[in-house]
Order: structure tokens, then C-alpha cells, then sequence
């Protein structure tokens, strides 16, 4: 079957679109935020059918959902996060249904990626982190050594090393995307070896907590977290799939979606967060100066960009561009702890 | 007046009529509860029926689910037979994955060749996994319970440091996995590849294995009573060891299966809980072998189950609370199948004498 | 002296028993049992294996309850739904298998679930209390001492002691005596009848007749679990009482007596030990320096209070244990390595914990049965197990042994203790071609199985095997065997001809004294 | 040095405490001869029933009471089960972490990932908790850890080994036929003590939701349920033995963080899998070189086993 007649127009009344979510919609970080988007969707459809199923596991269970899905009479199926082949395998075997996969890489004729450029907000918040650190080494509280991981940690790394060169980082994997007490543990030991500024990847705020009961100060991800510790909030990476996920329904209904991969941009679905309450005021400006560059087009990921063995990897002159960040697998230098 | 009265043994017949009972009170509980939440339960019911057992796409699912659970319900049901618990079937599952992926992965042959190879280092991976844990039963008393389990955890991290590390995918980039797998087990039915008919086929030589063979009655015997294996000179250290390794071969083929099957690449996570519900199938099978294939059947008709309530909006939670409910129902209705009324002519005595 | 029975008439019971019923799934275990118990007696309470003897007396103590009929306690009805009622109104009941915490120290079992134990304790509090209560009954135990390491008397010393402790006024021993040796028995008789002499009452079960004539007052019988009649002991003889319980009388049998076609003995050992030394696993020499041959077509009676080197010496015969210095023969060659290969070499043992040690007691029968068998034709051989031919030995076997069950598969534990030891017997008499080791065979037996299991060893000798047994009843031993070896602390005291043997000689060696002249230590010809 | 050894200290017992406090409670039910694996579900419970608790009344303790209330009910729910109709120990406690943790997501629904305002706050115990080390450890983090590692495993201890009650108790887990024919009550004790330590599983559930993260969401048990059910065998089914069980494993853990935050040259996940492999090894190792003959930290004999009067 040709995708321009599989993907023919539906009416809004008999549509169904079908959510998996990689956790709980109540976790409060990427999967809340995933779950705006979709009541986004409802309001912006008022007589199309969502459904969604939260915790979708990385394994062939995915598959089971996605196929029933499918079976259910899903027209768009949303996977929030990297499922890979389970959400390729069912999407080869439903043409007629559109896929599209936060995280993903391959695009079929049915099958297409989204995925938000963290980094760009990582690095103005990490011009932040390079001003207001005093041991200059920044704390980063990683789940995997996975390239989304790598390019927020080496975006807010190089952001912090272009005011304060002296910046290192340490990087601390939890391998688990949610386990708030490992990742008290990992804070804490941050904490404990010298690092005065936290960040990192994870789903839940407690490494903020540690940051403001340790007082120290701590940017997030996902969402405004600032209510976890107001005084050690800095910023978060925030995250709005909203305006996408009503685009790409909407070109669905009307027959136009096309399968493809799709970069959320600064200030079209990531972005930085409102300031902390105790950022000062030279440092909100400082960092909002390059927020407007990156708006304005510049990219800060130019060469030379050096490994953390010290070999140059990116020749000056060279900028890389989103899709190399996204595959991003290696360490800049002054970062310790990852892969 | 009839008397209950608990009998040792409870026929394979009197369980069956129990568990059914056991499963229509907790689907009237669970519909009762779905219905005062304002569900269409009919419409609820007749989805489920059809997305399980009514349509082909249902069956298939059902025979990628009971695989799995079939093999690692097994591979605890061998060391119920010795008397010891195998808790460590999902670190087992995950090192049979690696050690299948690991042949995928570096070796290049024909399918014919790598598939059967990638058995091999799968079993052979889960055999080391429990070594120690067998070991440590047979020679020094330690507790395997406990051993196996910690290995678990390990064995998991070891797969996500894999799959993201020195494994990771470098041709698509897929983020927490190893590339896919050049070869693949040949599908047979839809989504259903020849794992399956394999997995029955090695749950009934298991049968014949455990019933019909020395080894399988040493290990009852050794299993049953240490005193009676020491008196008939039974070689009890071995065969704790032999069980145990046994048990770890048939828990990492279920990973092979897994990786080679359905899954295709080594990736964390993707064990799916399957070494701990093989502990549930090994249960519900009752210690015996051929019992664990409707024990896997119902096990995997649970979890089917569970993915249409979950896209019809029931929490995933809710699902796993229900789940719950329904073990729970069917231990108690286990149990109850060992009642029966004493003969009533004895009843009769009783009544005239007094 | 005044009959016991006409003396306490006017008085009203301890405990009277009316019309009660207990019923098993498929069993009657009691109907209609009417009995009663009066101060200062001890009621004798007889009846085969299976009688219901126990399920009666545990309906006394709560454990079960009575499906119908009555307990009634000095002229009360009483109703006992939990053993707490019955242990507060004065009964305290010593179970045929002993309920103790093998894990626990003396103390501590002396202390379990009583009121009287102090709630705050330590075991120092604990011990002291066991001893003083030891010294006030006059029941010597060891308070510190863990129960599992105890022999089964002393064990029982336990169960009693605390029994009494709890201020009993009705005593029920079951087989109190099964387990202990002729000095123990005596002690506890002499213990029972101070303790009825307080206006207290006993009942006690026992196979033993000659005991039961000796220390009860009156005997109740049950057959089939209902009563066939309560007599005076005084109006009775052992052989009125046997026949009773049987329902028809007994012939004694000389079972020294040879068939007429019975292999003689044999001129070279079947078995022999060569200075043979066994040390346990603290390094104590639990058997030392014996040296001993055994020939086939003899019974070879081992006499000894219990823990003098009993049990290493029937684990030495059977390759359970290896010798930790000498040597052991048998028929002429070094004895193979482990227990299969002295079963291979035709080598049977029925030990003394059937239930445990000789049976897997959650398996069902057939695989009991083939535990022997497995690993040859046609059972087994090469890798195979054939489940069939393993039930048809079952099925032979049961036969034989005259064990009658409908289904194979049913757990072992719930046969009686009595079809457990035919089973065994009769399984170990299969392969026994050279050598049976029986220890204490009769114990907990009725009469009547004690009866068949000895015609099973008469008829092995006669075929030419060598048996041994194990057992402290010295007139087994005098009416069975035909050489008697004597245990004491490890030592092969003497080997004595039985038929010039005289149990005061015995008794003599068993307490480790070897003056007499008729000591003999050389091997019969 | 000492510095560091604070720290790791601080963290270990901080994040130990559940493990502690779940692991006694598991071994007060052993004791008895239940084992129940339910204890991952019922600390979900807990945790879940605490923040919900916390928020809405603002007050920890009745926090803290709810969620020892819950799991106690949970324990119930069990208990009705394997100890009353005798079903399937093994089955009912898969069920109960099942259930467990279902039902806590739907009790902590309101609050996911809602902060607790009302936590057990640090306070420094006087005296105390000028130690060294330990001082800042055990008596300057929040008020329960003394409870957690001190309180409960001495009342556990003492009520185990010290009184009548604990030896009627342990007389039910070793031989329930003894116990019951010596007038004790099996099924009664077994029920309240299965009870008693599901209660400890909800207050390690608290603990968890209201001193460590202190907030909750789905899933934030993350397995310590299963750990604290390994640490029973680890302690030999004694309470003291199981609280430092939990906080062996909180240090290794921690030693594991600090070492990938110190950046030594060791791979993270080596160092992740430090606490289970540490566990591992601190088990096999005096099981090998233990003298042959000796007994202890043997499992109650009857652990696990249902009783029935009327079976031998
Ligand atoms: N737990 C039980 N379940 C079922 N049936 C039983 C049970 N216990 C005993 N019985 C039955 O009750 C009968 C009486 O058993 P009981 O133990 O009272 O005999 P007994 O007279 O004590 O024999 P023995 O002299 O061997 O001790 C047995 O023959 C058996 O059939
Ligand atoms: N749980 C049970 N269920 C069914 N039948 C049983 C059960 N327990 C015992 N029996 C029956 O009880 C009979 C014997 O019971 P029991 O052990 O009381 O006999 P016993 O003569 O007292 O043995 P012993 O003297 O060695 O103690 C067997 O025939 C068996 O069929
Ligand atoms: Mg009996
Ligand atoms: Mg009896």
C-alpha cells in the first residue's frame, strides 16, 4: 500500500489517537509533560478519541500495546520514547497508521521521530552554572551513558566553560531513569566530592532537594520544579510537545502527515525556564544574551571541541549540527564519569 | 450435617473447578468495580475475549507471552523438585540473552548454524550465572534463595551496560540497545516464531526427563528427603548441582528465545519481569513438569489481559492490583481443593451413636 | 491388697469418656468409645497399630475434636476446643511422637506456652527454674542441653517433665515405653506409680503386655476404634489381653527353629570388621577397636543402652559411614565405597527412623518402593527410570507385605508407622542377598506386626542371609538371634552364644562389666 | 578522611533505614514460620498512604500511623490467606506485591510527585550526636532513624529472645505441632506477627516518602522491597543483624556513588552493582569458612510450612 493512500483524510469524530508513555503521566517531569501535550490535543479536537497507556516497558510488550493499539483502531500511535523496533515492527505491519516516536531515528513510509534539542537551553543554562559556581565543578546526575544524556551534559558543560573555563564536571549514572533515593544517593555523593552546582537527566526532582537542603544550587529537566527548592532552583530544560503534537494531528485528519524526523526547537517545544528566585540579575542576563543568539540562529556547538582524552573532535570552524548532537556519544573535556 | 475435612492430596480436577471459580469471583469483582466507575463492562468483556482468545491476533500474542514464561516456569519447577528455589531465573533470562546476542552479534554463519550456537552460549551463560549460587548450596549451605536473587539485579545492570556501552548500536544509533541481530528465529505463525513449538517440546522432555529418567528420580528423592538420599548413597551434592544448572540453562533460553525470537536485540529491561512470573507459573503448576504448560497458558492469558484493560484507559497499576487479586483468589482457591465432605455414611454412624 | 477398680467406685472419674466418634476422611478412627479414668489408677489402654488409640487421646487433650459423644471431667461435661483447655484442667498427654523444638534447649521446652513462665525471662532464669523443677520431680535433665541432640529418652524425660510441671492430674502416655531402654522403663514406672500414689491418674498406651501387666491397674482395649472391654489388670493375663486386641489368640512360634530346607550357616563371614574405629565429627571415638564376623544364615543380635555406638555400627554395616581406622570385609572382599554399593552387593538396612532416613515421606509409595531398584533392570538401567515396572514392584512389594492402599501416589507419611516398616522390610529383604541390618525393628509395633516382621527374619536366615539386629529389648534379641553382641561406650563388649546367654549377664556387659566366665568371644561354628 | 567516612556514613544510614526497618518486621513474620513476600507491595502501600496522609493533615506521625495502618491491612489481607486457609505462602506474598504495589498508585494518585511539606525533619539528638561519625550519622539526620536502627530491632530482639511471648513465638516457626500442643495459639501468633511485620514494611514505606525523597511517586520503591527480603537470610533471621544488614547494604551503595562522584577508575556499573555484589560476598564468605558442625542463622524449621493439627 502507497502511504498517499493509506493515510487518506479522517474525520475528527472517527479518529483515535493512541499514546504510550514510557512512565507514570503523574511522575511530574517527561511524562507530565507529554500528557500536557495530549490534553493539548483534546481540547484542540474536541471530538477525537485519545487514549494512552502509561509505563509502556522497553521490551516486547511495547509491541503487545502498540499492536493493540492498532487492532483498536488507532489512526496515530505516539510512542514518548525511544521503543526502537517495537514500535517499528507494528508500524511495518500498519500502513495505515500513522507512528511517530519521541527519540527515535528510522522513518518508513508511516513511521517518523520527533525529539526536543535540549541542548540548546542546556548551554544557556549552563552559562548560568559556570557563573554561579564557586568550586567550578558541576555535579551531573546521568541515568545511562546514552547520546540524549552526553549532549545535555556536554551542552551545559561547554555553556558553563564559555564564561568559566576552569568548569569540570562530574557525571554519576543511576542506570535507572526513576529511582529517587538512588539519585538522593548519587546528589549526595556530588555533593560530598566538591560539586556546588547539580544537574541532570533525570525524571524526578531529587537532586534539587538535595541541592537546596546541602545548599547548593541545581537545574532540572522536563518541567518548572522550582516548588522542590525554591532557593536552589536555578532553571529547568522545559518542555512543551503541546503546539507539535496539535500540528501533527492536524495534518493527519487532513491527510497531509507525512512521515519524517522532526527537531523541536528553542521556544518551539523546549526552552528555558523562568529564572530561580536566587539567580542574580547578571547572570539572567548574561545567559538570556546567548538565549537570544540561539534564537536569532547561532548555534554555540562550533569547533574546536575537544574529548575528555583531549583529542580535538569537532575542528574549528566546524559547527555540529542537531543531528550530530543527537548521536552525541562521546565526552567534551573537563567531563568525567561518562562512557 | 456434612463435614469438611482437608485431604492430603487434592486431584488435578478439584483444582482445575476451583481456580475457575476462583477466576470468575475476581472477574465479577474487577467488573463490578469497572462498572461503578462507569465503564461499558459488556463492551469491556467482549474486547478482551476477542484481543485474547477470539481473534488470531490475540492467539498469537498469547503464544510470544507463554514462551517465555513457559521456559522459566520450568526452570523453577526443577528446583522445586530438588526442594531448593531457583529466584534467579530473571538474571538467568538476561544472561542467556547475552550470551545469544553476544554469538549474534560476532558470529557470521547461516542461520542453521549461528541459531543453534546461539542456544548453546545462551545455556551455557545461564549455567555460569548460577554456578556460584549452586555451589555455594551444595558445598557450604548458603542459602540460594538469597544468592540468586542478588545475582538478578546484577545481571540486569550488566545488560544495560552492554547495550549502552561496549555493544551499544552503531548503525541505527537505537539508543539502549545492541544492533539487531542478523539472524532471527523463523516465524511460523504471524508474530509467532518456531520458539514456541520448541519451548512445548522442551517442557514435555522435561516432563519425561524428571519422570522417567535416574537422574529425574534422584533428584525427587533428594528433593523430598535429605535422610533417604543419604541412606540410598544418592549423590545429593550433584545432583542440587545438576538441578541448579539445569534450572539456569532453561531460564537463559527463554532469553534466547527472547533476543532471537521477538525481541532482536540484546536491551535492558527487555527480561520483562518473565524470571519472577516463571516463580507464579511454577506455583500454579504445583511441582509438576507437564502442569506447567497450563500454568504458563494462564499465566500469560493474566498478562494479555492486562494490555487490552490498559489501552482501554485501566492503569497499568490497576491492572498489576488486579492481577494481584486474582493470585490471590486462586492460592486460597488451592487450598480449598483439598476439602471434601467426609463420606456421609460415616456421618450417619456418628449421628445414630450419640 | 484391696482390687483398684472396687476401691475408688465411689469417687467420681478424672475423666470419663461417652459414646465418643472421631472420624478421618474414608477412616474410623474411633465410634462409640466409652471409657473412664479415676484417681490414684493407671488405666492401660491397648489395641493393634491403627486401633485409635492416639486420635482418642488426642480428642482428650483438644487437638482434635470429637465428631460426637462426650468428655466429662470429675463428673462435669468439659469441652476442649483447643489443647490450652485441656492443659488447664489438669491434663497433660506425652504424644507418640514427641512434641518438642528440636532447636530449643531443655529449658526452653520445659518453658513453652506456660503460664507460669515468667514473662520477662533470660536463660539463665530459664535453667535454673528446669533444674529445680528436674530436682522436685526427680526427672534428671540436663536444662542447657539442646533437645535435638538428646536421645529419645531423655527426650521423653523432657516431655514428662514438663507435663508434670504444669500441675497435671491426668497423665497420658502414649508408647511411653517404645522408646526407652529396660532401665529408663523402670525409672518411669517407678515415677508413674509416685505420682498416682498423690491421688493422680495415668493412662498409658502400650504394645508392650508384660509392662502393661506389670504397671497398670486396669486395661480398656480398642479394636478397630471401638472399645472391646475394660478389665480389671488383675483379672487379666498377657495372652487373654493379646487375643483381645486381635480378636482371635495368638500362637507363640520358636522362631530358633529352622525349616527344613533352610541354608546352614555359612563356614566364611559374610561380614567382617577388622579393628574398625569410627570417629564423629568433633573427633570423639563413638565406636573403637571392634572386630567382629557375621555369617550367613545367622541372626546376630546387638544388644546396648541406647548411644553406645548402635548407630555407627549399623551405618559401618550398611557403608553409610566409612571407618575412620580398620577395615571392613564383605563376603571375603574389601567392602565397596558408600551406601548404593553395599546395596548393590545385596547389603539391606532397615534403620531405626523409617519415616525419615529409609522413606521420603511426601513421595508417594512407588517411589519409595524403588529406591533400591532404580538403577537396574527393570526399573532402570542406563539412564532410564521406567515408572511402570517401578509400580508393579510397588505393587509386589505391597502385596508381600500385606499393605493394602488404593493409590500408589498417596505421600507415604500417611500410612501408619506399622505398614511404613512392612514396607520397608519387605523392600530391604528384596536385595538383602548377603546382609539385613535391622535396628530396633519392633518398635512402636503391635504384637501381631511384631509377630510377621520376626518370621520375615527367621525366613531370611533361613535362606542364608546374615542379619543383624539392633534393639534393646534383650528377650527379642534371646528369643531371635543366635549370637548376641554386646555395645558399651563404643566397645564390643563381648559376642555371647544365646542359647547359654542369660539377660542378667547381659545386663552386666551393658553397663560395661565383663567379669563372668562365660564370656565368649570366639566366632560360632 | 573522616570528612569522607561522615558522609558516606550519613548516607548510608539515611538510605539504609528502609531496608532496616522493612527487613525487621520480615523477621519478626519468619520468625513465626511465614514468610512473606509481599513486603516490595506493602512498602508501596506505605509510602503511598504516607504522602497522602502527610499532605492532606500536615502531620507526619499520623503520617507515619497510616502507613504502618495500611501495611498493616495489607499484612492482614496476607495473613487471612497463608496463615488462616493455609494458601500458598509463596503465591499469596507474589500476590500481596502485586496488589501492593497496584493499589499504592491508585491511594498515591492525588499526590504523584506532589512535595511533602511535613517531613521528619533533621534534628540533633544532644549529646549524641556530638560523636564522631556516628554522632552526625545516626543522631542528627531525621527522628527516625534511632527507631529504625535502634528502637525497633531492641524491642524485636528483646521480645524474641528475652520473654516468654517471643519463645512461645519462636517455638510456632520452629514447631508448630509442639507449639500447638504445649497451648499455644499457632494460627493467632502467625497472623499477628505477619501483621505486626507488614506494619513495618508500611512505616519502611513512610520512611521512604516522608525522610528520604521526601515526596512520592509510582514506582519509587524501586525493588527494596525484594532487597529487604534477602536481607532476613542475610541477618540469620535476627532483627539487629537485619538493621545492619540495611545499612551494610546503604554504605555499600553509597561507597558505589561516591566512588563513580570521586571518579575513580572503576566502570559505573561495576560500581552500581557494588551493593548486590558486596551482599553476595558478605554471605558466602563466612558460609565457606565456617567449621563444619556448626548451626546458626538457620532458617525457622518451619518457615514457610502451613500447619495442620490433623497431619503428620
Ligand atoms: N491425621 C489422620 N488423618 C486421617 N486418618 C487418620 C489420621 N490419624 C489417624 N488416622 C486414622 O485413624 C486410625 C487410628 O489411628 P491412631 O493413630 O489413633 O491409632 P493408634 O491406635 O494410636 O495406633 P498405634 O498403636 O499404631 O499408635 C488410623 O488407623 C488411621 O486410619
Ligand atoms: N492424612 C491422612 N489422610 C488419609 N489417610 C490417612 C492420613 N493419615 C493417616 N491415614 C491413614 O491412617 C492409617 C494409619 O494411621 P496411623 O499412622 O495413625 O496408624 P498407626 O497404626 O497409629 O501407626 P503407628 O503405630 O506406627 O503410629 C493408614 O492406613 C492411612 O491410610
Ligand atoms: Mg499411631
Ligand atoms: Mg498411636
Amino acid at each position: 500500500a502507497t502511504p498517499a493512500l493509506s493515510l487518506l483524510p479522517v474525520k475528527e469524530e472517527d479518529a483515535l489517537v493512541a499514546f504510550g508513555h514510557t512512565g507514570p503521566i503523574t511522575d511530574g517531569g517527561w511524562d507530565t509533560a507529554h500528557d500536557m501535550g495530549v490534553q493539548a490535543v483534546r481540547k484542540a479536537f474536541p471530538r477525537l478519541r485519545t487514549v494512552y497507556v502509561e509505563s509502556v516497558p522497553y521490551s516486547a510488550d511495547a509491541t503487545r500495546i502498540f499492536r493493540q493499539f492498532v487492532a483498536e483502531g488507532a489512526n496515530m500511535v505516539l510512542g514518548t520514547s525511544n521503543y526502537g523496533d517495537f514500535i517499528k515492527d507494528v508500524a511495518d505491519r500498519a500502513p495505515e497508521v500513522a507512528f511517530l516516536e519521541c527519540d527515535g531515528t528510522s522513518v518508513t513510509s508511516n513511521l517518523g521521530w520527533y525529539y526536543v534539542t535540549h541542548w540548546y537551553p542546556s548551554y544557556v543554562i549552563g552559562i548560568a552554572a559556570g557563573l554561579m559556581t564557586k568550586t567550578n565543578r558541576l555535579g551531573y546526575v546521568g541515568t545511562f551513558p546514552i547520546p540524549s544524556v552526553f549532549a545535555s551534559a556536554n551542552a551545559t558543560l561547554l555553556g558553563a566553560q564559555s564564561v568559566n573555563p576552569a568548569c569540570m564536571m562530574q557525571a554519576v549514572s543511576t542506570n535507572s531513569w526513576f529511582d529517587p533515593q538512588a539519585a538522593t544517593q548519587a546528589a549526595t555523593a556530588l555533593a560530598d566530592s566538591g560539586c556546588d552546582f547539580l544537574c541532570g537527566i533525570t525524571d524526578e526532582p531529587a537532586y534539587l532537594r538535595v541541592a537546596e537542603s546541602r545548599g547548593l544550587k541545581a537545574a532540572m529537566w522536563n518541567l518548572d520544579m522550582r516548588r522542590f527548592g525554591p532557593n536552589a532552583y536555578v532553571s529547568s530544560v522545559m518542555l512543551d510537545f503541546a503546539p507539535f503534537y496539535i500540528e501533527q494531528v492536524r495534518a493527519r485528519l487532513n491527510g497531509t502527515w507525512k512521515a519524517a524526523g522532526n527537531f523541536l526547537t528553542m521556544a518551539h517545544g523546549v526552552d528555558r525556564d523562568i529564572w530561580g528566585q536566587t539567580v542574580p540579575e547578571n547572570v539572567r542576563t548574561q545567559a538570556d544574551a546567548m538565549r537570544d543568539r540561539i534564537l536569532a540562529g547561532y548555534s554555540p556547538f562550533q569547533g574546536p571541541i575537544r574529548d575528555n582524552n583531549g583529542a580535538i573532535r569537532i575542528p574549528a570552524g566546524t559547527t555540529m549540527n542537531d543531528m550530530a548532537i543527537y548521536q552525541w556519544d562521546w565526552g567534551v573535556q573537563g567531563m568525567t564519569g561518562l562512557g | 450435617m456434612s463435614r469438611f475435612q482437608r485431604f492430603p492430596t487434592a486431584p488435578a480436577r478439584r483444582i482445575l473447578v476451583c481456580r475457575a471459580i476462583a477466576i470468575l469471583v475476581s472477574a465479577t469483582v474487577v467488573s463490578l468495580l469497572l462498572a461503578m466507575s462507569g465503564r461499558n463492562v459488556g463492551e469491556l468483556a467482549r474486547l478482551v475475549l476477542t484481543s485474547t482468545i477470539g481473534s488470531r491476533f490475540g492467539l498469537e500474542d498469547l503464544a510470544l507471552f507463554m514462551t517465555p514464561l513457559l521456559l522459566t516456569g520450568s526452570a523453577v519447577t526443577v528446583t522445586r523438585r530438588m526442594g531448593l528455589w531457583n529466584i534467579g531465573a530473571e538474571g538467568q533470562f538476561y544472561l542467556g540473552a547475552v550470551g545469544a546476542a553476544g554469538v549474534g552479534l560476532f558470529v557470521h554463519g547461516p542461520a542453521v548454524l549461528i541459531l543453534p550456537l546461539m542456544a548453546l552460549a545462551a545455556m551455557l551463560c545461564g549455567m555460569v550465572w548460577i554456578l556460584l549460587p549452586a555451589l555455594a548450596r551444595a558445598f557450604a549451605d548458603v542459602n540460594e534463595i538469597i544468592t540468586t536473587l542478588l545475582l538478578n539485579f546484577v545481571a540486569s545492570l550488566l545488560v544495560y551496560w552492554l547495550a549502552t556501552g561496549p555493544w551499544r548500536d552503531r548503525v541505527t544509533d537505537a539508543l539502549v540497545s545492541t544492533q539487531r541481530l542478523p539472524v532471527s528465529i523463523p516465524d511460523l505463525w504471524g508474530v509467532v516464531h518456531w520458539g514456541f513449538p520448541l519451548t512445548l517440546l522442551i517442557v514435555g522432555g522435561l516432563a519425561g526427563i524428571m519422570s522417567f529418567t535416574r537422574w529425574g528420580y534422584e533428584v525427587r528423592i533428594s528433593g523430598a528427603s535429605a535422610g533417604m538420599a543419604r541412606y540410598a548413597g544418592m549423590p545429593v551434592s550433584l545432583r542440587i548441582i545438576s538441578a541448579m544448572l539445569l534450572s539456569g540453562a532453561l531460564a537463559a533460553l527463554a532469553g534466547m528465545f527472547e533476543v532471537a525470537g521477538t525481541v532482536h536485540r540484546l536491551q535492558g529491561g527487555m527480561a520483562d519481569n518473565f524470571g519472577y512470573l516463571g516463580i507464579v507459573v511454577a506455583v500454579l503448576a504445583r511441582g509438576s513438569c507437564l502442569a506447567v504448560i497450563p500454568a504458563a497458558l494462564l499465566m500469560a492469558l493474566i498478562l494479555d489481559v492486562g494490555i487490552v484493560l490498559q489501552t482501554q484507559q485501566v492503569a497499568a497499576t490497576v491492572v498489576l492490583a488486579i492481577t494481584g487479586l486474582v493470585l490471590l483468589l486462586v492460592a486460597i482457591a488451592d487450598e480449598c481443593a483439598h476439602y471434601r465432605a467426609v463420606a456421609p455414611a460415616a456421618t450417619r454412624t456418628a449421628r445414630s451413636t450419640s | 491388697m484391696a482390687d483398684p477398680v472396687t476401691q475408688s467406685g465411689g469417687t467420681p472419674p478424672v475423666l470419663q469418656l461417652l459414646g465418643v466418634s472421631k472420624y478421618f476422611p474414608g477412616v474410623i478412627a474411633n465410634e462409640d468409645v466409652n471409657l473412664d479414668v479415676r484417681p490414684g489408677e493407671i488405666l492401660g489402654l491397648l489395641g493393634e497399630n491403627g486401633a485409635g488409640k492416639s486420635t482418642l487421646m488426642n480428642v482428650v487433650t483438644g487437638i482434635y475434636q470429637a465428631d460426637a459423644g462426650e468428655i466429662i471431667l470429675d463428673g462435669y461435661g468439659a469441652e476442649f476446643a483447643t489443647p490450652q483447655d485441656a492443659i488447664r484442667a489438669g491434663i497433660g498427654m506425652v504424644h507418640q511422637h514427641f512434641k518438642l523444638v528440636p532447636a530449643f534447649t531443655v529449658a526452653e521446652n520445659i518453658h513453652l506456652g506456660w503460664s507460669e513462665t515468667p514473662k520477662r525471662t533470660s536463660r539463665a532464669v530459664l535453667e535454673a527454674r528446669t533444674r529445680e523443677l528436674s530436682e522436685h520431680f526427680g526427672f534428671p535433665v540436663d536444662p542447657a542441653a539442646r533437645v535435638e541432640t538428646l536421645s529419645a529418652g531423655e527426650q521423653q524425660r523432657v516431655e514428662i517433665l514438663r507435663v508434670l510441671s504444669r500441675q497435671a492430674r491426668l497423665l497420658i502416655l502414649d508408647e511411653p515405653t517404645a522408646v526407652l531402654t529396660p532401665q529408663e522403663t523402670r525409672e518411669l514406672f517407678t515415677a508413674l506409680r509416685a505420682f498416682r500414689a498423690k491421688g493422680n491418674a495415668v493412662i498409658i498406651i502400650s504394645h508392650k503386655l508384660d509392662e502393661v501387666m506389670e504397671i497398670t491397674d486396669r486395661v480398656t482395649v480398642l479394636r478397630a476404634g471401638r472399645n472391646v472391654g475394660t478389665w480389671a489388670t488383675a483379672d487379666c493375663s498377657a495372652n487373654m489381653l493379646a487375643a483381645s486386641m486381635v480378636g482371635h489368640d495368638i500362637q507363640r512360634q520358636d522362631l530358633h527353629a529352622r525349616s527344613g530346607d533352610a541354608v546352614p550357616v555359612s563356614t566364611a563371614p559374610m561380614i567382617s570388621l577388622r579393628d574398625v574405629t569410627v570417629r564423629n565429627d568433633q573427633n570423639v571415638v563413638t565406636l573403637s577397636d571392634v572386630t567382629l564376623d557375621i555369617f550367613g544364615g545367622e541372626i546376630f543380635g546387638v544388644a546396648g543402652v541406647a548411644g553406645n555406638g548402635q548407630r555407627e555400627l549399623t551405618e559401618i554395616l550398611t557403608g553409610l559411614i566409612t571407618p575412620s581406622a580398620g577395615t571392613v570385609l564383605l563376603d571375603g572382599q574389601a567392602a565397596p565405597s558408600g551406601a548404593a554399593g553395599f546395596a548393590k552387593a545385596g547389603v539391606g538396612h532397615i534403620p531405626q527412623d523409617r519415616l525419615n532416613s529409609a522413606l521420603a515421606p511426601s513421595l508417594g509409595i512407588t517411589d519409595n518402593m524403588a529406591v533400591r531398584e532404580y538403577d537396574r533392570a527393570p526399573i532402570g538401567g542406563g539412564v532410564l527410570y521406567r515408572a511402570a515396572e517401578a509400580h508393579a514392584l510397588a505393587e509386589t512389594i505391597a502385596e508381600v507385605a500385606d499393605v493394602t492402599t488404593p493409590d500408589f501416589s498417596m505421600p507415604v507419611r500417611n500410612l501408619s508407622g506399622g505398614n511404613q516398616q512392612r514396607l520397608v522390610a519387605r523392600r530391604e529383604m528384596r536385595i538383602a542377598r548377603r546382609l539385613l541390618v535391622a535396628a530396633y525393628p519392633s518398635r512402636g509395633l503391635d504384637i501381631g506386626a511384631i509377630a510377621s516382621m520376626h518370621r520375615y527374619f527367621a525366613s531370611l536366615r533361613d535362606e542364608g542371609v546374615a542379619v543383624v539386629i539392633v534393639s534393646e529389648d534383650l528377650g527379642e534379641l534371646l528369643s531371635l538371634s543366635d549370637r548376641i553382641g554386646v555395645l558399651c561406650g563404643g566397645r564390643m563388649m563381648a559376642v555371647l552364644d544365646s542359647a547359654t546367654a542369660d539377660s542378667e549377664e547381659i545386663g552386666l556387659l551393658m553397663g560395661g562389666r565383663t567379669s563372668g566366665a562365660s564370656v565368649q568371644t570366639e566366632a560360632l561354628t | 578522611m573522616i570528612e569522607m567516612l561522615t558522609a558516606l556514613l550519613t548516607t548510608a544510614v539515611l538510605s539504609g533505614g528502609v531496608l532496616a526497618i522493612a527487613s525487621v518486621g520480615e523477621v519478626m513474620a519468619e520468625r513465626v514460620g511465614v514468610s512473606n513476600l509481599g513486603v516490595e507491595g506493602l512498602v508501596s502501600v506505605g509510602a503511598a498512604t504516607a504522602a497522602l496522609t502527610a499532605i492532606s493533615t500536615g502531620n507526619p506521625w499520623l503520617a507515619l500511623l497510616a502507613a504502618s495502618a495500611a501495611g498493616a491491612l495489607g499484612g492482614m489481607t496476607f495473613a487471612s490467606a497463608a496463615v488462616f486457609v493455609q494458601a500458598s505462602q509463596v503465591l499469596c506474598g507474589l500476590a500481596i506485591t502485586f496488589l501492593g504495589v497496584g493499589l499504592s498508585a491508585v491511594i498515591g494518585h492525588s499526590v504523584a510527585g506532589m512535595p511533602v511539606p511535613v517531613t521528619f525533619a533533621p534534628v540533633s539528638i544532644p549529646v549524641l550526636s556530638a560523636l564522631p561519625i556516628i554522632g552526625p550519622a545516626f543522631f542528627a539526620q531525621n527522628l527516625l532513624i534511632v527507631p529504625a536502627y535502634f528502637l525497633v530491632p531492641a524491642f524485636c530482639h528483646w521480645l524474641l529472645f528475652h520473654t516468654r511471648h517471643g519463645l512461645n513465638m519462636r517455638a510456632v516457626g520452629e514447631n508448630p505441632a509442639a507449639a500447638d500442643a504445649a497451648g499455644i495459639p499457632v494460627k493467632a501468633i502467625r497472623f499477628w506477627y505477619v501483621t505486626l511485620g507488614a506494619a513495618l514494611a508500611g512505616a519502611a514505606g513512610a520512611y521512604l516518602s516522608l525522610a528520604v525523597i521526601p515526596s512520592w511517586s509510582e514506582g519509587m520503591v524501586a525493588g527494596r522491597g525484594w532487597i529487604a527480603l534477602a536481607l532476613v537470610i542475610f541477618a540469620g533471621f535476627r532483627p539487629f543483624n537485619a538493621a545492619a544488614g540495611g545499612l551494610l547494604f546503604g554504605l555499600i551503595s553509597a561507597i558505589g556513588f561516591l566512588g563513580q562522584a570521586r571518579g575513580w577508575p572503576i566502570a559505573a556499573p561495576v560500581l552500581n552493582m557494588l551493593p548486590y555484589l558486596g551482599t553476595l560476598a558478605f554471605i558466602m564468605l563466612p558460609a565457606v569458612f565456617r567449621r563444619k558442625g556448626r548451626r546458626g542463622g538457620q532458617a525457622p524449621a518451619a518457615l514457610g510450612l502451613p500447619y495442620f493439627r490433623s497431619v503428620r
